[in-house]
């Protein structure tokens, strides 16, 4: 199925968009916006507000409609699925699967200081009324709570044995959490260390999409709880044990 | 609820003169009937449809007494009298009248005390199902409950479908009134057409038939949240009584019921609306449907600050004539709206002031509380802030009709993302500052109060100078809205006819004695 | 001159979208958000919002760097510069230009009812501070209100022999307006009445490149006053007497 | 400002504990000095710049005596000896110092008494040009006025020429105040980086030539527009007290000075930075500095409900360590925020309690106030919303610093459009609501009133209950945003030294005897 954005009738296209350019305000500005507009596939777009915010800058709101339309149905995305398992039943199967303690070592990594996001995944208090996986039993967590330089994290996921990494990052600016993801991936091949772990990434922009492009086995991104990293975690766990 | 210090013998006398600015235009209805008028008796004595022109029948057949007959008579006693001659019921009579050549005033006129014998069958059938409806709400409502201020959205896409779908995910979002807006320009029709439809500019033809669906989608949706989510439509205009019944036939909850918005924003004869707007409130009143007022839009032609006095002197005007067509104070919307210059200093202040003067002057009616409109511009950002902070002078006057601003006011009508970001808004403010209202008192005779008091004092000598003017003087000098029109002109006028003293109106002969009886 | 639009750096084309569409949220949903977004042109795009709004609709906001540029220097808008004559001015000009009142004829036609924008132009008050064309001394004003059907305008135009006729058009969904224009356009050329007057539309979504298209001789939209107005009509008469 | 019927006797008590709390504290910093002190009382005695390898002067200075001599004496006689043995001046002895492979300690040491007369010269040059800047700002302040409460935004490009671009603008917009905010990570760095920079993730690097250009930028649009725009940036961190000397050497007017901060967010030692943090704030207290603490923070990791206590108890502690370093209440810019989550019921009730709690408890502090932040999410329209209700907050308790939230919180660091919305947002409510909180009283005992006192009472419970553990133990408790900090753990320990008896600073023994005086 072809779907359009849709305003206030099935297929009209209707788009939002915003931007300021880089000069003054002035009728030609605005058909500069409106120009912008249209390539980007917007029909007849209308600029509903021009505004100057500044001696050089202008603001601009257009809607229009979106030309474009895309194929729901071509549409693949490898999603992981929200668990419904609870916290017993994630235990159950760990105690069914292993004989012993499984290892996570997690931090907010890099100069990254955020550490709200891994403190929600790992932490006994959890977040949104979801414990974190301190509280699980048959997971041994560490969180190393942030700032934590890749060369570090590494020599202690070594140190403690862990089974699975968890990394998290919340500063994407000029794509500082890119590098530092896989600065961390390939140092984890440099030592031999890549395949022995499962290394999750996570953060407000981390996806699955993006955490397995760059070489991670998993990204999670806002509205995760620690069930779902434990679960699709020891899924992989149990997998790579048999396979 | 008491908040600015009002001085009570003056809001006495702004009663007393908006009764009599109501009773002296009520004394000019009596004496008069309109087309309309007469097509809401056919509508309620069941006669629904069109012709093969597709002219509706009540059209048909009241121009047919028009042309052929005498209609200052009223239209009652030609129905009667041509079921008595033909010795047909009515099914069977309209039947005979589309197939044949004939005239409704073919026939001899029945002695005027036969009228309602013969009729009454017809018409109680429809005023029992409007009975019914009433009671039906009225037990929904109790089973589930309603909100102290209640979420109001419209629907305009002109496609009665699209609407239906909106409509019902705006409940679903939180919405707990729909409004369908008319296409623009139906108000100045001369009948209502007629059936489901799919198109419409700005809006979405008001039929019967669209009531009906919608109605039924709004009890579908209303079902499946536990709420009863209200629906409103538009009466105002050439068809004001007629709607009225649809209304009433269909249930819906709330009309925009005001002559004054007919007379002034759509250029209708002041005398055609007076009239309808009497009959249709008669109907309203009958059916438990809460009329919305227009005073709100007299702020989009006139300065919010200087001309709020005049916004007042209309709510007491509207209450009078309200109050004559017997609707309780509690089914009476009287409009409002936050349409200051937000760029004014302390304009919130003075928005607070005329909201709680609305609130404090009529404590028991369900105020209609409208956004900024006027200075909204296509800045969306800037809108969703103007309304949030609508919202929160909603809530702070406890206002119960609350229209919910759309960031996009100055684009377009809304888009379905529109009316669910207005929703969230009113939601957060509505739950976060939920006692915020009881936690503040307005410093005494500071800016607030002197404001309301100011606005009171205003309004009370516009009153005691529309007393002494009349209505239509009033209206002829521009006093609402800046906007002047004559007693002579305008849409519709020829459409109004005074009453024989034999005229006979069935419907309002029972309304007004149902109106005494309770 | 190409420009972009700017978030905080040159030439980053840091622009916003959002739109709804009419499916469930879910991954999918997400992802194809984001295909339409590179279909805009966004490179990189991020579905920074994602929130269902209903059964069968989820709505999304996106930001990202729009791939797209324009060339300013070659943009071309025919734009009526605003005036910096006063109403003196003004008159002063149809004073030494024409021996006889000039007659201006304005309405918002068809169906709409909307009168604040024609009679910010026309009425005595005017708009902002600014005086309308009733005031002016050497113009009579005729403003018909609102509601004026087409056939109706043009009779009294005819009646007043108006030199210019001012249309004003608010309501603009389902292009009602264009319709209503150009419909008047063509009643005025029948009538062989098109040569002999000056045609100007006005609304909050006219602008003169519109009001040209569709056979105006020019168009104002919001941020005009009477003085704008007057100066263009004027001028264009004088040019017409001339010529 | 007194709407709250708070208990006196619970405030001073409140004072009382906070005082004791800071007055152990600087019994431990007494004793101590830091390798950031020493480098920053050679930038006072004027060294600037960096060696070949990039290392900046007073960092290899101040390591070279730590290596080669004793720190414990501080690095002022160090200087003074230098000087003296090879009989040359400052500048004549770096430059000597950098092109011979020399030690600073290779010299004999002069008589303790010696240092100041032969170092007099150098710092009271510097200490000169801060107290001309100061004169400078107040002058400005006084000829240009100031606003009641000052819109605060942040540029964070990485780059200042981007910066001062926008900065620019965003004076134009309406800003009072820009803060330039730091390049992730320069908090840990036990150096600041020297020159004009033009790269940085999401902020840029403070360093003096950068401090210096944002304030010829900002002087030049505040002349252009007549205001006087404030210039910020943030010393906690490692470098705190340099920082500091750099702010007062470049005119800064605010600078982010809260060791608490570096403690809980950086992982800093608490020792270092307790004795950075007085030195720094002596220096911003001679140089007319306003410091902002960081106990907004603790609602990012902490619930703003349960842990508002926490806030009030840092701020009281916070103003007995600003205290200790002489500096008056009207440079105390203690930090708060509106961070409840909206959804909870009269959140907007909480935050107004909490933020005029804050305003009553600090009658002359410019209060910093903060925008939420943690319950902002990628939704611009209801950000935008919830700035809006902040900025009310901030009006109706009359806030001084109000740093303004932006739409794109969620997302990104702020775009040119983003910050201009949020000043219009700002203003909007400042003007439309301009007289709102002289207008309005709360409720006696009612839900603003029992909050602010309970909160306040919890506060007290818990100033006790630290003052009976001490900082110390109570970092390591994780008290303050739920953070557990140890006494020996944490950057920049190997910093911190114990003073010998004859340890010496020329700068803060004259700026100890320039406190005695005024
Ligand atoms: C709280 C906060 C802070 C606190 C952090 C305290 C702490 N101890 O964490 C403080 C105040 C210290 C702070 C400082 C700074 N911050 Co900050 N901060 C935020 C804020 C407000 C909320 C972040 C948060 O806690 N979210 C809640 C958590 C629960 O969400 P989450 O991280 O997405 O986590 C969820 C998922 O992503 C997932 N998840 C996360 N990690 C992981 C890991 C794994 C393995 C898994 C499986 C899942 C997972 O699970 C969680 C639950 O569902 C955001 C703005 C915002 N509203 O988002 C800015 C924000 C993140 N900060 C920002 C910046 C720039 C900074 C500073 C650099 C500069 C500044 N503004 O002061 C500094 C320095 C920080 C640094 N070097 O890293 C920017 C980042 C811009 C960008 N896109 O690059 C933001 C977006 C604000 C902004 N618009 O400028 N910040
Ligand atoms: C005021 C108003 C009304 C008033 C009108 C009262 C009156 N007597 O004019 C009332 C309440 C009656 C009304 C009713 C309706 N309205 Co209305 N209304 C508005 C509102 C709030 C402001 C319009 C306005 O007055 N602007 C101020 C004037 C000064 O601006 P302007 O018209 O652009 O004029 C300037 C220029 O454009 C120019 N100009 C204008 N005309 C001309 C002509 C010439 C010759 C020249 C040279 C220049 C010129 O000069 C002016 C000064 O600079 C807008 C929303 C908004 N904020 O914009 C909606 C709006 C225009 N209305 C709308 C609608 C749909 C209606 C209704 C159909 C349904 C409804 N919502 O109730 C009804 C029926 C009206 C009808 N059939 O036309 C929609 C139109 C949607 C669209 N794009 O099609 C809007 C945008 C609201 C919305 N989002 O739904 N409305
Ligand atoms: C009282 C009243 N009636 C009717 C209407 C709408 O009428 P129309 O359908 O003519 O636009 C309004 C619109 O604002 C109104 O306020
Ligand atoms: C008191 C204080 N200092 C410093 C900072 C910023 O420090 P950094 O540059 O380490 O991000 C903040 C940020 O919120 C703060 O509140």
């Amino acid at each position: 199925m072809k779907i359009r954005p849709y305003g206030d009738t099935l297929n009209d296209g209707a788009t939002q968009v915003s931007f300021t350019l880089p000069i003054e305000l002035s009728a030609k500005a605005i058909q500069a916006a409106k120009e912008l507009a249209k390539k980007m596939g917007l029909i007849n777009p209308s600029v509903v507000h021009s505004e100057k915010i500044g001696k050089n800058f202008s603001f601009f709101i257009i809607y229009g409609a979106l030309n474009a339309n895309v194929d729901i149905d071509k549409i693949k995305v490898t999603e992981i699925k929200k668990t419904s398992k609870s916290q017993k039943e994630i235990e159950e199967m760990i105690k069914t699967n292993f004989e012993r303690e499984l290892i996570f070592v997690g931090a907010s990594t890099g100069t990254d200081a955020h550490t709200v996001g891994i403190d929600a995944i790992m932490n006994m208090k959890g977040f949104d009324g979801h414990y974190g996986l301190e509280r699980y039993q048959g997971i041994k967590a560490y969180n190393l709570g942030s700032q934590v330089n890749n060369e570090d994290f590494i020599k202690i996921a070594r140190d403690k044995k862990a089974d699975v990494l968890l990394v998290s990052q919340t500063v994407t600016q000029k794509d500082v959490h890119l590098k530092n993801l896989v600065e961390l991936v390939e140092l984890l091949e440099s030592e031999n260390l890549r395949d022995k772990v499962i290394l999750i990434a996570g953060g407000a922009r981390i996806n699955h999409e993006l955490a397995k492009e760059l070489g991670y086995d998993a990204g999670f991104g806002p509205g995760n709880y620690a069930e779902d990293v434990a679960l699709f975690a020891i899924e992989e766990l149990i997998k790579r044990k048999e396979g | 609820m008491n908040k600015l210090n009002l001085d009570n013998k003056l809001i006495t006398s702004c009663r007393k003169y908006a009764k009599s600015i109501a009773k002296d235009v009520q004394d000019y209805i009596n004496k008069h009937s309109t087309v309309s008028v007469e097509r809401t008796v056919l509508r309620l004595l069941g006669i629904e449809g069109v012709d093969k022109f597709d002219v509706p029948l009540v059209n048909r057949l009241v121009d047919d007494v028009k042309e052929n007959g005498d209609l200052s008579l009223g239209v009652s006693i030609y129905i009667a009298s041509a079921l008595k001659a033909n010795n047909k019921n009515l099914t069977e009579y309209l039947d005979y009248y589309l197939s044949n050549n004939v005239s409704l005033t073919d026939n001899k006129l029945v002695n005027k005390n036969e009228v309602d014998k013969i009729l009454r069958l017809y018409y109680k059938k429809s005023l029992t199902k409007i009975k019914k409806n009433r009671d039906l709400r009225t037990k929904l409502i109790n089973k589930y409950g309603e909100r102290k201020t209640e979420l109001y959205v419209i629907v305009a896409t002109g496609n009665i479908d699209e609407d239906v779908l909106q409509a019902q995910e705006a409940a679903r979002a939180g919405a707990d009134i729909v409004a369908v807006i008319r296409s623009t320009g139906q108000s100045l029709l001369d009948y209502v057409p007629y059936g489901k439809t799919t198109e419409g500019f700005g809006g979405t033809y008001a039929t019967q038939e669209n009531f009906k669906i919608m109605r039924l989608a709004l009890d579908e949706v209303g079902n499946e949240l536990n709420r009863y989510i209200k629906l409103v439509n538009y009466a105002s205009g050439l068809c004001m009584p007629e709607i009225a019944a649809m209304g009433a036939l269909e249930r819906l909850d709330v009309l925009l019921n005001d002559s004054m918005y007919g007379i002034i924003f759509r250029d209708i004869n002041m005398k055609r609306t007076f009239i309808d707007q009497y009959f249709s409130r008669m109907l309203n009143a009958y059916s438990g449907i809460i009329i919305n007022t227009g005073e709100d839009n007299y702020l989009t032609t006139s300065d919010a600050v200087l001309e709020a006095h005049t916004v007042t002197a209309s709510q007491f005007i509207n209450e009078g004539f309200a109050l004559e067509a017997k609707l309780k104070p509690e089914l009476m919307g009287l409009g409002h709206a936050f349409e200051i210059n937000p760029n004014i200093e302390n304009s919130f202040l003075l928005e607070i002031a005329q909201a709680q003067l609305s609130r404090e002057l009529f404590p028991k009616a369900p105020l209609k509380y409208m956004p900024p409109t006027k200075h909204i511009n296509g800045n969306i950002f800037r809108a969703y802030q103007q309304n949030a902070m609508f919202n929160i002078v909603t809530n702070l006057t406890e206002q119960k009709i609350h229209l919910l601003g759309m960031m996009t006011e100055a684009i377009h009508t809304p888009f379905i993302s529109d009316r669910y970001l207005a929703i969230k808004n009113a939601e957060m403010i509505q739950k976060s500052m939920k006692s915020l209202t009881d936690e503040i008192t307005y410093k005494k005779d500071g800016f607030i109060q002197k404001r309301a008091n100011e606005v009171l004092e205003n309004a009370h000598m516009l009153l005691k100078q529309i007393d002494k003017d009349g209505m239509f003087k009033t209206l002829a000098n521009g006093v609402f809205a800046e906007t002047k029109r004559a007693e002579d002109a305008g849409k519709g006028l020829d459409g109004v006819f005074k009453k024989s003293n034999d005229y006979i109106n069935v419907v309002s002969d029972r309304l007004e004695a149902y109106f005494n009886e309770n």
